[in-house]
């Protein structure tokens, strides 16, 4: 099983979800982030104080899948969060060793 | 000049100052975070914009003397310019309160009527052609309306219509100009397909509650004096929102299995709009009416943008433009001599004369809006970019953001 | 009639209206951040339900004619109903200013009475049984006790106390209610074992801050005048809300090593409470007495619910029941002559009316309130299910969210 | 004595008391998340404070007698302490209004001038000495300044300056002493190296909401009556704030290509600190230019900081000791007898006479609160420890959070 | 070394925390979410607009712990953690090549 | 590749970030959490009633790297996030298994 995390544009959030449910996936959890990266920031300026913000508001997605549909979520990500600029954000893919479901403490595959 | 009319009438102007900031709570809590600030800014900038716009021009055009036009008179003269002449009495407008005083309540009816607006064009327009569109809009669509309807114009002469605080002249002068603008604007990216919701309804509760405490000194203001007719004023306020607000989230229960607070406070602007015209006209039963009255009809009027698909994003439409017009013409019809102060009565006459000065008011207001839109839209452009919007207007417009919760 | 009485009159019930925003705010920060527009709209939903209620049949009941019961007149009559008779004079309460005026003002009393309830059923109470609970009690519990002590009726008149702005109507009795109503809803699940935290201290602090501000027409506005009485006390007002939150915060210091900014605004409240009945009776001293008693009494009395364990929430007996009952003596000790314009002596026997009234008006207010709830109960559900409570009240009963932060 | 006047100050005295509120949460929204509450009880404080530092002492000693040093008089007495000799009458003051009216509304301004202190010094100072430097502030610095200028003493009489509405007893007095506590207290930790963001723009955007509104009464309520000086302060009040904010963020557009938020509600407070001074000595035009050339000089003078090398956390100095400036300068310069009442003539002479009284204040307020400020450091220790200033004054100080999303 | 991720209802963090407390894990951080998964979300409706809001709170949690505590961690948080209904959430579990504590600069085992 | 987590206090994010960039890191993400650990809590009291609150305001970063500058990520935020005292965080390393760049699609090392 793999842990997909992927950030990406916060208005990217409702049209990336809706098309992994249409991927099949069953579950997704997502968080407010902050990132850096590539993407110039921007200058704020505060009654006169300049500040390089370089961090951007993210949200952070993470999916818990089963190691034949981590190639569709990728890739479903990929095509949903593109929107060709800077700052479309990163997918990293990770190995996870088990998934537990608390609530009937299936375990592995079934949980997920 | 009488002191207890003066006391009120300085606290009025003060209430009424503190609905445009009840106003950018009220609209500011029913973005996207990302653009909670542009929203405010819209409504701030139009009580720095305006007041610079009415002292100069605006309200000489509105309350100093008659330019008529086929005998119809049409706009008012320069004379008043800087308000340089008004001086220290009363004898421009023989209130029992000084001249600089009546201006001063003016003043802040022309601050919030465009800062109305500004809920339908939330979330996508510029800031520097909005602050543009106010400062004209200010001088060519609200000095008019007002001068027709209180400064002795041809609705208030010739037509024969009522407007007890703003029916008219606020509320669907901006409920049309709404329209107007929001049509060549276009919609929100994502409308209808992404979720759109308020994000902080705190917000929104808050600012309804000072719109709801400042109301008291448009309608009760509206009275010019401090006696029993403020006194009909503030109680058929007070009852008109009360109703609808209730009246509202018992139809949310019917029809969605919810009431929500979006609903109530929604139903008590919807009331508090709709008792504007008449509030001085009716009394607490006649206010029941008009309450019950717009709390259904505005709740229901709510779909008029899906079914015509056009982005009012909050509702100015259905609760001001609609709200507005079901009080002025059911002042038509509720007024009563006892409450009205002899003013005039009520009748399918009266009636009529009320629906023509809606048709008036929103033609002229639909029509001016539209082609000083257009003409904006065509030299400095009314939208930001879509990368703009997607980012979010506090971030594109203004370079801050509305919440860091870093540390 | 007298136009200064009049403006102030009129700024007195914009005020008091605005206190039950003020007071969502104060308890809206107080709870969880699931459950805040539940909070917020079981204290707007008052200005809804309770303005019609009184104007339907409320303020007749408390302030036209009299039943006796036994030589004891306990309740008014219906001549008022939809306050239609009151016409646009001053003749039925023979004030200086209009009729519409004074039942506005106490309409404003009547409808944050109830909404101070709420505090102590945060979190776990239905909206649909709140809102018929706030329209029978507006009724038969509120109304009744408006009468006994400013509309003529017994507890002023044999009783012979004394309650300036509402010692016994409003903060006892909605203290008593409050008692009442947790006891048959039970406690909240979870209380003393999870951390239950205020979700925004902001908000509340804010609704403090509107709260102090409209207690100002709470209080002078309760001189019927602008005078030196109104400014007697708005003056001792000041003092009380000032000394007590001072006084609080001392207090913390040495129990807790800590001042916080909660009991700096629960201190002022506390204040404000205990000064209300005696606001127009004493002077500057006595308001630093019966500021320093509120702030140290009401602070000790929040222990009472660990002792006793009972679940009020956000503390309606430790600052309303217990504040208002030490305003309510007090004023019976510190009253003086020149402060009171010679109403009354302050002395062992005011103090035993003073007493006497505190004990009808607990009782009454209790037994009332909890029939009402053990029927509420039994027809229509008082309580959220458990799963509902912990998803929090905004989206089980509202299906909003209160904070959206996506974008 | 007049109700009309006793109404509208009654109103203004509720106004001023909620500019502290207004005031806290402007400052509020403006600090790091960690430490709104502690900033919010810097303010809040006040209210509790100076009520009780005015009601015992400090009134008495503005207000009341005369004692002269080398022909100056330079403070008052002790004969009004506890207000106890005020009584009910208006015999004190001799005002259309009872004294205790007066006195309520002098306290309002007794309240918000060390308040105005705190943005200076924010997110690192102790909460319990800067309780006791508004206690000790409040009577050997602020109310000297208010005797000087308002209560007889030397600087309305031998100087010969005017201060309509607190220029310099206000302003010039925060500022002046904000800068004094700054240098003692020193720098926050990080500043210039870390980007130190305001937590809130909302909430600071709420706060110069409710500063605007609540600074009508601060204004229009020095005219001391109702009547058109008071109308005429209304509305220069509201001119130069408009103007003020429209000119800031102008200039912000030129300088920095974008307007902000924060700039136009800077620019508003800053307007309406500069025509405090002048407010009902100045016409519409005159409040014109002041606003201008407030919003042009503050938005300037925030450099300062920069250049010399002073935290001064939330622009005290550029705000109110810069604005208070222009405004007594240009009071001298701009005051028209038309709408001072022939109270004066504007002059290069007066211009002197506003420009020493300047210095006087200045001089005093800086030199007296130095030595508070390093005496109380040298006691009690002004600043928190630098743990305590990365953990925040929230927790730090108040042991509270200020939000907690958790559930 | 492991890193064991749990999503729950928010209202459960306490006693979670608490549970794990007395299993002897010595640290963990949370972070509010927002989950999409089986159990069904909600109609929100504003001023007539409905929105299916298939994202419900939930509570992020993550602990690093030894190997041989993680079965007690897992089993802990599933007894705690669970109600029996929908949404209860999951539990995962990913390997760590290496802790560091900054503090001390420990390392490994020892750095938990 | 590896995916570099620490758990740091919030005033340090500033510090850590610049030095990070200094570093050679290209990107990361900054998340608001709430931590429990060794460093003590405090006590909040609320109207006499009074938690223990152990939980204490923490920013979680997560940086995805290439093995071989691990290392140096590590080092550096080793560095400029302590401060000597208990709740200085910890750092946990994760192996990556797959990285992508939504906007061009580039996988592993050039995606970082
Ligand atoms: N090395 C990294 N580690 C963790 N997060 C990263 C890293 N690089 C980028 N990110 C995240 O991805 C977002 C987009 O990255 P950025 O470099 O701006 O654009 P792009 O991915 O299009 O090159 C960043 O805001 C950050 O949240
Ligand atoms: N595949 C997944 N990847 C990441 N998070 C998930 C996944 N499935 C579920 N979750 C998280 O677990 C929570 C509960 O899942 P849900 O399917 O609703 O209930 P249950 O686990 O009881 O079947 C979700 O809200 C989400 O936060
Ligand atoms: N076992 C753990 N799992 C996850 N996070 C942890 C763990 N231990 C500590 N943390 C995080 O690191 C922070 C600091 O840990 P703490 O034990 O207080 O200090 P130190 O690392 O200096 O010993 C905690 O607040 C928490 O966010």
């Amino acid at each position: 099983m793999k842990l997909v995390i992927a950030y990406i544009a916060p208005f990217k959030l409702d049209e990336v979800r809706d098309a992994l449910k249409g991927a099949g996936v069953t579950g997704l959890t997502a968080i407010n982030a902050q990132g850096f990266g590539r993407q110039s920031g921007h200058t704020e300026t505060y009654r006169g104080a300049e500040y390089e913000v370089d961090m951007v508001p993210k949200v952070r997605i993470e999916v818990l899948v089963d190691d034949t549909l981590a190639p569709t979520v990728i890739s479903t990500i990929e095509t949903t969060a593109r929107t060709g600029s800077i700052g479309d954000g990163k997918i990293a893919v990770l190995a996870v060793e088990d998934v537990i479901r608390i609530r009937t403490g299936e375990r592995g595959r079934d949980a997920i | 000049m009488d002191s207890g009319a003066t006391a009120w009438m300085l606290t009025s102007c003060a209430l009424v100052l503190f609905m445009t900031p009840g106003l950018a709570f009220f609209y500011g809590g029913m973005v996207r975070s990302k653009n909670v600030l542009g929203m405010l800014m819209k409504n701030y900038v139009a009580m720095g914009i305006v007041t610079i716009t009415w002292v100069l021009v605006g309200a000489s055009l509105a309350f100093s003397g008659a330019v008529e036009i086929g005998g119809y008179n049409v706009i008012g003269n320069f004379d008043l310019w800087g308000l340089r002449e008004l001086g220290m009495s009363n004898d421009h407008f023989g209130l029992p309160y000084p001249d600089n005083v009546q201006m001063m309540f003016q003043l802040m009816f022309a601050i919030i009527t465009p800062a109305l607006i500004s809920g339908a064009i939330a979330e996508r327009m510029k800031f520097t052609t909005w602050a543009v569109f106010v400062a004209i809009w200010s001088i060519i669509v609200y000095a008019p309306m007002a001068h027709w309807v209180w400064g002795g114009g041809f609705i208030a002469d010739q037509v024969g219509a009522f407007d007890f605080a703003g029916g008219l002249v606020v509320h669907i002068n901006a409920g049309a100009a709404a329209l107007a603008l929001l049509l060549v604007l276009g919609k929100r990216t994502g409308w209808r397909q992404q979720a759109i919701r308020p994000h902080s309804l705190p917000l929104t509760i808050l600012g309804a509650g000072m719109l709801w405490f400042g109301w008291f000194g448009f309608n009760a203001g509206s009275a010019f004096n401090a006696d029993e007719f403020a006194g009909n004023a503030f109680l058929t306020t007070q009852i008109a929102a009360a109703v609808a607000a209730t009246v509202w989230i018992l139809a949310e229960q019917v029809m969605h299995g919810k009431p929500t607070t979006l609903g109530f406070v929604s139903g008590a602007v919807a009331g508090l709009v709709a008792i504007t015209p008449a509030a001085g006209f009716v009394g607490p039963l006649g206010a029941m009416a008009i309450g019950a009255a717009s709390g259904l009809i505005c709740f229901s009027a709510l779909r008029l943008k899906f079914m015509f698909n056009f982005d009012d994003s909050l509702d100015v439409i259905a609760v001001h433009l609609v709200g507005g017009i079901i009080g002025a013409l059911l002042t038509g019809l509720l007024a009563e001599e006892l409450y009205s102060g002899g003013l005039f009565v009520a009748g399918i006459e009266q009636f009529g004369r009320q629906a023509l000065s809606v048709v008036i008011a929103f033609a002229f207001s639909f029509g001016m809006t539209f082609i000083l839109a257009k003409v904006l839209d065509m030299t400095m452009g009314l939208r930001v970019t879509v990368v703009e919007e997607q980012s979010g207007l506090d971030l594109s417009l203004h370079e801050e953001q509305s919440y860091v919760m870093a540390e």
